[in-house]
């Protein structure tokens, strides 16, 4: 008996990005170790040059479709559009972390083994191709998050919420796995190639009971990581009570790579059945915008109200998905591209503020900020417009370019109830600007410095998010690129 | 006279709404966590059947993998539970709700 | 023919949009404290769009029609969308840009030097004024919403920090009116770029190349709710943005709460320029894109625009606070704007055109007026207010010539405006026009009851109102002798606009 | 063949119900047991000996243990000593049973449509069914089962960070 | 002449200008000479033009385009016939007159500079009006003359009761403006010209009396009344009194007034060419001035008299210009010029005798005291009763014949004019007898002093006019425009003449009787008609009843507007919408308990609706959907 694996098609090519995020994890761990406590501040330094090799051993995937490993994992252009996001997002992510951890005495090595764990796992659900990989994915940068949200051992708030989270995230797991064991036993594949010849044959697919159940349970698990209603409940409550940056980091990556995984499916895999899918995934895009936007105009917390504008946003993300084209999924892409600044922008000003302790995120103390911290109230001030989606700002292309999908696509109803609720978003978004304006009513003079890399990260995301928004025509075509999925 | 396939899959579809039911009706986080197992375990038998019905290996080896991920979830969700009730709060997830609304 | 021809290769209104920008910058980068600087490179800013206005109107080559666009630039954006960079003014937006750049002008002028955080007041009035200078020269759709949109921040800000009062409440007011409107339009613009797309195969938003094929089709609603027609639906929505932003009876009721909240400068520009964008959006875009909805549909906005004629009399007629009382009155003026517009023919819609200038001029002159009554006489309340005009004979004077322009005096400019306006609604529906003329007396009525309650009967003792000072009258001159000038000499006028107005598809059909 | 199969699946339901229904946590711990130990047999049953013992072992073995050492560490209360009884569980209840009937009735009396793959169970015998298993897993699904092992890894280094003491 | 007639504009323009200007700067005597000066100026100018159109020259020049878009096209251009020459003559001239009596009416009174500025916007709005040649320069200077007539009203704006007089008159003849407005939409859309030559040629073209012209030329009627103070828009007259007198003389007596006149007579084409509505015009002249003179008998304020007796007369030129004897109308607008100008500026040195007291009842022999006044009122009294040989006998004469030659209803018009004329001839008589008194001979110690030279100069030269100006040969003079005057006979002109004298002498010797010989009858009679009398006393209630009808309920409407619909319905259910999201927010907030197993709940349903969801598209539920 030998084992042959000619057939199988290994290429490290395609996973060498993962493979050099995880090796930089484990050459952390080892540093961790070997490093005496005083030299512990080379560890962010070590994670964020892994992070570049990675970045740049992720280019050459542009444009490429290379299968690998069985069908298990592809490098094409939307893993590395996602690799690119994901991995630039962690180093921003590194770069505002130090001072704060430092602040709450949590320095410790894992905190970025973690983090890079948990990109790992995001990239490899962006580049999955099989049920396995998409499963092991999400596990793996779940575990991670579980861990990175209880990462503040001795806060109540945050051990509840890591553990809120892990309950709830096996709870949707469960459900993801069902789906993916239906999905298997209607299609006697694991691999979304196999999956989509056995769709496209016009086996009756569309009235195939298997399958749509399990695509509908597969929905509600990538749904509940992509924390969109009515499975975004834990996202307020882990997002409060996680620490700031954790927060500030799964706002954006585990969004942004749910959706990879769910462009993957339902685009790339199930496109002869889009009329089974749309339907579902429609109401649960409503019913996030409905849900995301109306609690916000109420929470007096900010983690909590960005929260909720997370949930309202994965709606709009998901609207690009519904028409099921290429056009509208680069929509999508744009989108989340977007996001990923903005709202990476926005958590990171309340980490900034939040080093001072937890009293920082009620809206309270952020009246008249614009006085005391004239720059963290700038940029602040440029996040909400564009997370309203105001031009010219990128939120108003984002925005822009969903809606022109859906006019498109003729799809009349999901686009009115966004534009509803986009016009309610306006009233919170703008109501913490207004807040910053308003003048202080105590003298809250806390002077403690952001620091020059938060605040280039800062200035960073807050020119990106004016430039993008002025000149989106490049990451829109990237978008479009990595669209074109083809199978 | 074989068992025919969806007998099987009633089961597992059974246990995966026992472990549901358990989820929802249960306040010790560790039975909670057994519970999931137990979803986790109709999955695997789902995998298992189908695999044997479709004669293709993906299901056992996607079973094996269901095995050590939920492992490794045990590992951590164990820690983070004793991490949480270290203080000797009430082994009750109803007590959980510091954040809400 | 035109006074000269300005050189072809600057790219002159890009200036227009670029120049306060960049006054904005360089107040960014001024430390706060130096008050005076700021607000010199303000005056600065304001003054050289000014003139760049000027040059531009004095260079427009008259009686160039067929939606041929002078000074036009055109610029790849967004390909991929279908978005364009592309500016161009005519015959709709010529003087409008003049108008913008003079209040904006006199908006800087008369911010008092000691208001609060005068660095972010001055610079947003900047960004505000680059914002709508965009609305009025943008012939892509998109880039004409992107303007829309960005004024609004400004302005929100404008009323919501620097306002008096429930100045929160009035901002959000405002803002949600707005963004209403306003995402009903981006839905229609995407509608028609989108049919657009399906007759002719090209994805653009290029206000000139959608002109060419105007939509049309019926749309049948889901759940079988029959079928509507397709432009008629979009004309709606576009008509919804620009209803609010001028605004329409019933959708006014932002209008008092912001003109009230806001400090004078700003109302100024609220009043007297922005309203306009209304008008201009629906000549520019509802006349122009949809000229079958505009006749099917344009009589029962002609009939909104009556009833809010007479609606902001009415009221005007019983405000104490002067604030409201002009706002009211200036929504009733805005009537006979849209009633000019939605006569749909040449006298009407030049009517309009000249009456949007007017109302601008009129209204900047009597909110200033207003300001300078509060200041002075430190009450807005009609009550308390009596004869300021025996201590103030040349303010009162002054305040006459306003007040009398306001009112349509023949011989000023507004009775320009009004008398083509109703004469254009006799030639569409004489009961439109009788309802104006209606109007017209009642207006007589407010306004004089404004100016008598306020400059005359025997003052109170002792007479504390203390003439006007040089400035303010500096300030009120040039739009006085607007009034005189457009009032006595308006030739001008139609020989610059009659042939856009004429090549206008509503017109045509 | 149907004799053990109806009565494996009256031990799993039975057993299940025990893990939901008893009071102690001790039992559920227990009676979680049982149910993985009928579920290896049931694999058994489905000619799937390599996940019977890894059922057996790392399930029944390492996790379950694991859970009943820190139930004993912890010695948490049962429900009924626990505070006011939420009536969560009702709904918890009826929205399951509702989920249970709509499941079973659909899945009642299907076919497994998908494609037949070529490891017949005989084939597989011919191969040694471990062994079968082995070669899939370093062949065919190599990069799975890699992946698998970093999962472990950050596993463990998150348990081990949350577990472990302050080091000052 | 192309440049004389803007001179004429340009005079007072100048004026203006300087006075609005400078004037407070300017010493008084400046400003007064100015003021005057430029008019008398414009007089000259109008001289020189009269000499040409004597000539027999026209005038029809365009000086610049005021609007031009598509076939509408108004130019600025001056329009000058024998009509306007007349016109600018009458208006110059005793404008003239008057300024020169301002300079010492005014002398004392601190805003003398803006009196004079507003008189000169006057006189230039008011040649404007004349000698415009197209409609809307027409409108302008038409409410240009309606603004000078408010300002002077409210002259003296610490006076509320001025005020309030003041917005009357312009809101009045703003309703005036808006039908001339109307007027000119419909000449435009049916004959597509606004000037008059145009008009005039083209007019033929619509068909004779139809519904087209008729309604012009009542929208025009709207205007003239308005500006004449003619039913039922005459209310603002009496109370514009409250303006100084030299305005009273000039604006509300001699010229802008009688605009309506102009009006009617320059457009006599038109009104030729719609005989209903000429017919209303002299329906509405007839009954104004019976209406005007039976009010006229019972008031005791001097100038309010005066101003009835204006309207009446006004009432007399309507009539004519109704019946087509334009050239009768003219004649007795000018020849009412001269002896109601006089009349007025009389009363007004009499007023300022009295220290500003305008009852006559506290007046009474001032023959003594201001000789001059006293016999130049007398020969105005004795003019505009219709004495033989002085003006007002010839220029009423002639309307009265030809109201009653002319053929139908008129006749009866006719009728009463004559019953008008005898009122008029009681009431002046009534005026005279108080307030200058008939005890000749008692001993007076008032001290009462005569007016200076400036003042009493114009008044004589008026009265002069007042006597002789029924000599002036009116009727040919402008035979051009309104076609040859018919001849009259001699004996018809004596059986007439008769008539009216006999009326006249029956007012004089009734106004004797009660208000000279047995003032107790007079009280008697008044007791004896009672409530007739109040009736008249109280102007008819008219005042009363258009407050009640018009001006209160349209503010009652303004109030529910204001407090109801703006801020209950609209803005209610606005902010009703703001906070009914905001309650809903709430709700939904609250399903975040904090529970992980509710939590959970909501996932399972999910699960839940997604299996429903798949049922549905399999068609296992009642309703289908999905494709």
């Amino acid at each position: 008996m030998r084992i042959d694996l000619s057939g199988i098609g290994i290429d490290y090519g395609v996973i060498l990005p993962e493979l050099v995020v995880v090796g930089t994890a484990i050459v952390v761990l080892f540093l961790d170790l070997l490093l005496p406590v005083a030299r512990r501040r080379w560890l962010p330094a070590v994670t964020v040059a892994g992070l570049l090799a990675a970045l740049a051993v992720s280019f050459p995937l542009w444009g490429q479709n290379r299968e690998a490993f069985g069908d298990t994992v592809v490098g094409d252009s939307l893993a590395a559009f996602f690799n690119v996001l994901l991995i630039v997002i962690t180093i921003l992510t590194v770069l505002i972390s130090p001072r704060f951890l430092r602040a709450l005495d949590l320095e410790h090595g894992e905190y970025y083994i973690l983090l890079l764990g948990a990109t790992a796992g995001m990239m490899l659900l962006a580049a999955a191709t099989s049920l396995m990989t998409i499963f092991l994915g999400i596990e793996l940068l779940s575990i991670s998050l579980y861990v990175l949200s209880g990462f503040a051992r001795t806060a109540q708030r945050s051990q509840e919420s890591a553990l809120k989270y892990l309950l709830l995230g096996g709870f949707a797991t469960g459900f993801l796995l069902y789906g993916m064991a239906l999905i298997y036993g209607a299609t006697g594949s694991t691999t979304l190639r196999g999956i989509a010849a056995f769709t496209t044959a016009g086996s009756g697919a569309s009235g195939n009971v298997l399958l749509l159940l399990g695509i509908g349970f597969l929905s509600v698990g990538l749904a509940f990581k992509a924390s969109a209603a009515p499975f975004h409940m834990w996202t307020p409550d882990v997002y409060e009570g996680a620490p700031t940056v954790v927060t500030t980091f799964m706002s954006v990556a585990t969004k942004s790579a749910a959706f990879a995984a769910i462009g993957r499916v339902f685009i790339a895999t199930f496109p002869s059945i889009s009329t089974r899918w749309y339907f579902p995934l429609a109401l649960i895009a409503i019913f996030s915008l409905f849900i995301g936007n109306l609690v916000a105009i109420i929470e007096d917390n900010l983690k909590r109200m960005l929260a909720y504008s997370g949930i309202a946003h994965a709606g709009y993300i998901l609207l690009g998905v519904l028409p099921g084209t290429a056009a509208g999924f680069s929509a999508s892409l744009f989108y989340i591209a977007a996001y990923a600044v903005m709202n990476f922008g926005a958590f990171a000003v309340v980490t900034a503020l939040g080093a001072g302790g937890e009293r920082t995120a009620d809206i309270n103390y952020w009246r008249g900020l614009f006085y005391r911290r004239p720059f963290l109230a700038s940029v602040m001030t440029i996040f909400m417009l564009s997370l309203a989606g105001i031009p010219p700002t990128v939120g108003f292309f984002a925005k822009l370019f969903v809606f022109q999908a859906l006019v498109n696509a003729q799809i009349w109803a999901p686009l009115v109830v966004a534009v509803v609720m986009t016009i309610v978003s306006f009233y919170y978004y703008l109501r913490v600007v207004v807040v910053m304006l308003a003048t202080p009513d105590e003298a809250v003079a806390e002077k403690s410095r952001v620091g020059i890399s938060t605040n280039g990260v800062l200035g960073a995301a807050a020119v990106a998010t004016i430039v993008l928004g002025v000149f989106p025509t490049t990451v829109l075509d990237w978008a479009t690129h990595a669209a074109s999925l083809h199978f | 006279m074989p068992v025919p396939a969806y007998l099987f899959l009633l089961l597992s579809g059974a246990l995966f709404t026992m472990g549901a039911i358990g989820f929802l009706v249960r306040r010790n986080p560790l039975v909670v966590f057994m519970c999931i197992e137990l979803m986790f375990n109709a999955v695997n038998l789902a995998f298992a059947t189908e695999s044997r019905f479709l004669n293709s290996l993906d299901g056992v080896v996607f079973a094996f993998l269901v095995i050590t991920v939920a492992a490794a979830e045990v590992v951590v969700g164990i820690a983070i539970i004793v991490q949480v009730y270290r203080g000797g709060r009430q082994m009750d997830v109803d007590e959980l709700d510091l954040m809400k609304e | 023919m035109s006074w000269y021809t300005l050189p072809t290769t600057v790219p002159w209104l890009t200036l227009v949009i670029v120049i306060p920008l960049a006054g904005a910058l360089l107040v960014a980068l001024t430390p706060g404290v130096a008050r005076s600087v700021i607000k010199q490179l303000g005056v600065l800013s304001a003054g050289l769009t000014l003139l760049l206005a000027l040059a531009i109107i004095g260079g427009f080559q008259h009686g160039v029609g067929s939606l041929h666009f002078q000074f036009e630039e055109s610029l790849r954006w967004i390909p991929s969308a279908g978005i364009g960079y592309h500016l161009g003014v005519d015959g709709l937006s010529l003087f409008l840009l003049g108008l913008n750049a003079l209040l904006f002008l006199i908006a800087v002028l008369v911010t008092d030097p000691q208001t609060p955080r005068l660095k972010q007041f001055i610079l947003l009035l900047l960004i505000l004024e680059a914002a709508t200078a965009g609305i009025m020269l943008a012939l892509d759709l998109i880039l004409f919403y992107v303007f829309w949109e960005a004024m609004l921040v400004p302005l929100y800000f404008l009323i919501g920090v620097w306002g008096e009062g429930r100045r929160v409440y009035a901002a959000f007011k405002f803002l949600i009116y707005t963004v209403l409107g306003s995402f009903a339009m981006l839905i229609a613009i995407l509608a028609v770029a989108a049919i657009n797309f399906q007759q002719t195969g090209q994805l653009t938003f290029d206000w000139a190349q959608l002109i060419q094929h105007p939509a049309s089709g019926l749309w049948h609603l889901p759940l079988g709710l029959g079928t509507v027609g397709i432009q008629q639906l979009l004309f709606l929505g576009f008509a919804l943005a620009f209803a609010i932003k001028m605004p329409l009876f019933p959708l006014h009721t932002w209008l008092p709460a912001a003109y009230v909240a806001s400090p004078v400068p700003v109302v100024i520009v609220l009043a007297g320029l922005v309203s306009k964008l209304g008008a201009y959006g629906f000549l520019r875009f509802n006349l122009g894109l949809f000229p079958d909805a505009a006749h099917s549909l344009g009589p029962f906005f002609a009939v909104l625009a009556v009833i809010g004629i007479l609606y902001g009399a009415f009221m005007a007629l019983v405000q104490t606070d002067l604030k409201r009382l002009v706002a009211y009155a200036s929504m009733s003026h805005l009537g006979f704007i849209g009633l000019g517009i939605f006569a749909g023919n040449l006298l009407g819609i030049e009517g309009s055109l000249v009456q949007m200038i007017n109302h601008g001029v009129i209204i900047a002159a009597l909110f200033l007026v207003v300001g300078m009554i509060e200041r002075r006489a430190g009450t807005r309340d009609r009550a308390q207010l009596r004869g300021l005009g025996a201590t103030a004979p040349l303010f009162a004077a002054l305040f006459l010539v306003v007040s009398l322009a306001a009112l349509g005096l023949p011989g000023l400019n507004g009775f320009v405006g009004e008398f083509l306006i109703m004469l254009g609604a006799w030639t569409a529906f004489v009961p439109l026009a009788v309802g104006a003329g209606i109007g017209v007396i009642l207006a007589a009525w407010y306004v004089l009851r404004f100016y008598q309650g306020s400059m005359q009967e025997a003052p109170p003792e002792p007479p504390a109102f203390s003439e006007v000072r040089p400035v303010d009258g500096g300030v009120l001159a040039p739009l006085l002798a607007l009034m005189v000038v457009i009032g006595v000499t308006p030739g001008f006028f139609p020989a610059a606009v009659e042939a856009t107005v004429k090549a206008l598809p509503v017109i045509v059909r | 063949m149907v004799v053990a199969f109806a009565i494996l699946a009256a031990w799993e339901l039975v057993t299940a119900v025990g893990v939901v229904a008893f009071r102690r946590p001790i039992y559920n711990a227990l009676s979680l047991v049982a149910n993985m130990l009928g579920l290896a047999v049931l694999f058994l049953l489905l000619n799937a000996q390599f996940l019977f013992a890894a059922q057996v072992i790392v399930y029944a073995g390492a996790v379950m243990v694991l859970f009943v050492f820190i139930i004993a560490l912890m010695n948490p209360e049962s429900d009924v000593t626990l505070g006011r009884a939420g009536n969560e569980w009702i709904y918890g209840l009826v929205f399951g049973v509702i989920f249970a009937a709509l499941l079973g009735g659909l899945l009642f009396n299907r076919g497994l449509t998908g494609r037949q793959g070529a490891s017949t169970p005989e084939a597989i015998n011919a191969l040694g069914n471990v062994q079968a298993i082995g070669v899939a897993l370093y062949t065919k699904f190599l990069f799975p089962v890699e992946v698998a092992s970093v999962l472990l890894l950050i596993a463990a280094v998150g348990a081990v960070y949350l577990a472990m003491r302050r080091i000052r | 002449m192309d440049t004389l007639a803007p001179l004429v504009l340009l005079a007072p323009l100048a004026g203006f200008l300087v006075n609005a200007v400078f004037g407070r700067q300017l010493p008084r005597r400046v400003v007064g000479w100015i003021g005057a000066g430029s008019v008398g100026l414009a007089f000259v100018f109008a001289l020189l033009i009269l000499a040409q159109v004597l000539g027999g020259q026209r005038l029809d020049q365009t000086y610049f385009t005021w609007w031009q878009s598509g076939d509408f096209s108004v130019p600025f251009n001056l329009y000058v016939d024998r009509l306007s020459t007349l016109m600018i003559l009458v208006i110059t001239g005793v404008g003239f007159m008057i300024h020169v009596y301002s300079i010492g009416y005014m002398a004392e009174d601190p805003g003398y500079s803006r009196f004079f500025a507003y008189m000169n916007l006057f006189v230039l709005s008011m040649l404007l009006l004349v000698l415009s040649g197209n409609l809307v320069w027409l409108i302008i200077g038409w409410a240009g003359v309606g603004l000078s007539s408010y300002l002077l009203i409210s002259f003296w704006f610490e006076r509320t009761s001025a005020v309030l007089a003041g917005r009357k008159a312009f809101v009045m003849n703003t309703i005036g403006d808006v039908g001339m407005i109307f007027a000119a939409f419909l000449i435009f859309l049916n004959l597509r010209v606004m000037d008059y030559r145009g008009l005039f040629e083209r007019v033929h073209q619509l068909p004779k009396g139809g519904t087209v012209i008729t309604a012009i030329c009542l929208l025009l009627l709207v205007g003239a009344v308005a500006k004449s103070a003619q039913l039922p828009l005459h209310t603002w007259l009496p109370d514009a009194m409250e303006g100084p007198t030299p305005v009273s003389a000039l604006i509300h007596a001699a010229t802008m007034v009688t605009a309506g006149v102009y009006l009617v007579a320059r457009m006599h084409m038109l009104y030729d060419w719609a005989p209903a509505a000429a017919a209303t015009v002299a329906i509405i002249g007839g009954v104004t001035a019976f209406f005007a003179a039976t009010i006229g008998t019972s008031q005791v304020d001097i100038k309010r008299i005066l101003a009835y007796s204006t309207m009446s007369q006004i009432g007399y030129m309507f009539l004519a210009v109704g019946i087509g004897a334009y050239a009768a109308g003219m004649f007795h607008f000018m020849t009412h010029a001269f002896f109601k100008a006089l009349l007025f500026m009389a009363a007004g040195n009499v007023i300022h005798a009295f220290h500003d007291d305008q009852d006559i009842r506290h007046m009474g022999n001032l023959r003594a005291g201001l000789p001059i006044t006293f016999w130049t009122f007398l020969i105005g009294t004795l003019s505009i009763s219709g004495f033989p040989l002085l003006a007002g006998f010839f220029s009423k004469d002639e309307i009265i014949r030809a109201a009653l030659n002319a053929a139908g209803g008129e006749f009866w018009l006719g009728v009463l004019a004559l019953v008008t004329a005898g009122l008029t001839a009681y009431y002046m008589f009534r005026l005279f007898f108080i307030a200058f008194g008939w005890e000749w001979l008692t001993h007076d110690d008032r001290h009462l002093h005569e007016a200076p030279p400036v003042q009493t100069v114009p008044i004589i030269i008026l009265a002069t006019g007042a006597v002789v100006g029924g000599y002036i040969p009116i009727a040919t003079f402008l035979s051009p425009v309104f076609g040859p005057a018919g001849e009259v006979g001699i004996g018809a002109f004596l059986g007439l003449a008769a008539l009216s004298v006999l009326a006249a002498l029956a007012g004089f010797f009734m106004a004797y009787l009660l208000h000279a010989r047995r003032p107790e009858l007079a009280v008697a009679w008044r007791t004896r008609l009672g409530l007739i009398h109040t009736l008249v006393e109280h102007k008819y209630y008219i005042d009363e009843l258009y407050d009640r009808v018009f001006v209160q309920p349209a503010l009652a409407l303004a109030r529910f507007l204001n407090t109801v619909i703006e801020t209950r319905v609209i803005d209610g259910a606005v902010n009703g919408l703001a906070d009914f999201t905001l309650v809903e927010a709430r709700e939904f907030r609250l399903i975040q308990t904090g529970r992980v197993r509710s939590y959970a709940l909501w996932t399972l349903g999910g699960a839940i609706g997604v299996v429903l969801i798949v049922a549905g598209f399999l068609g296992y539920l009642p309703w289908r959907f999905g494709g």
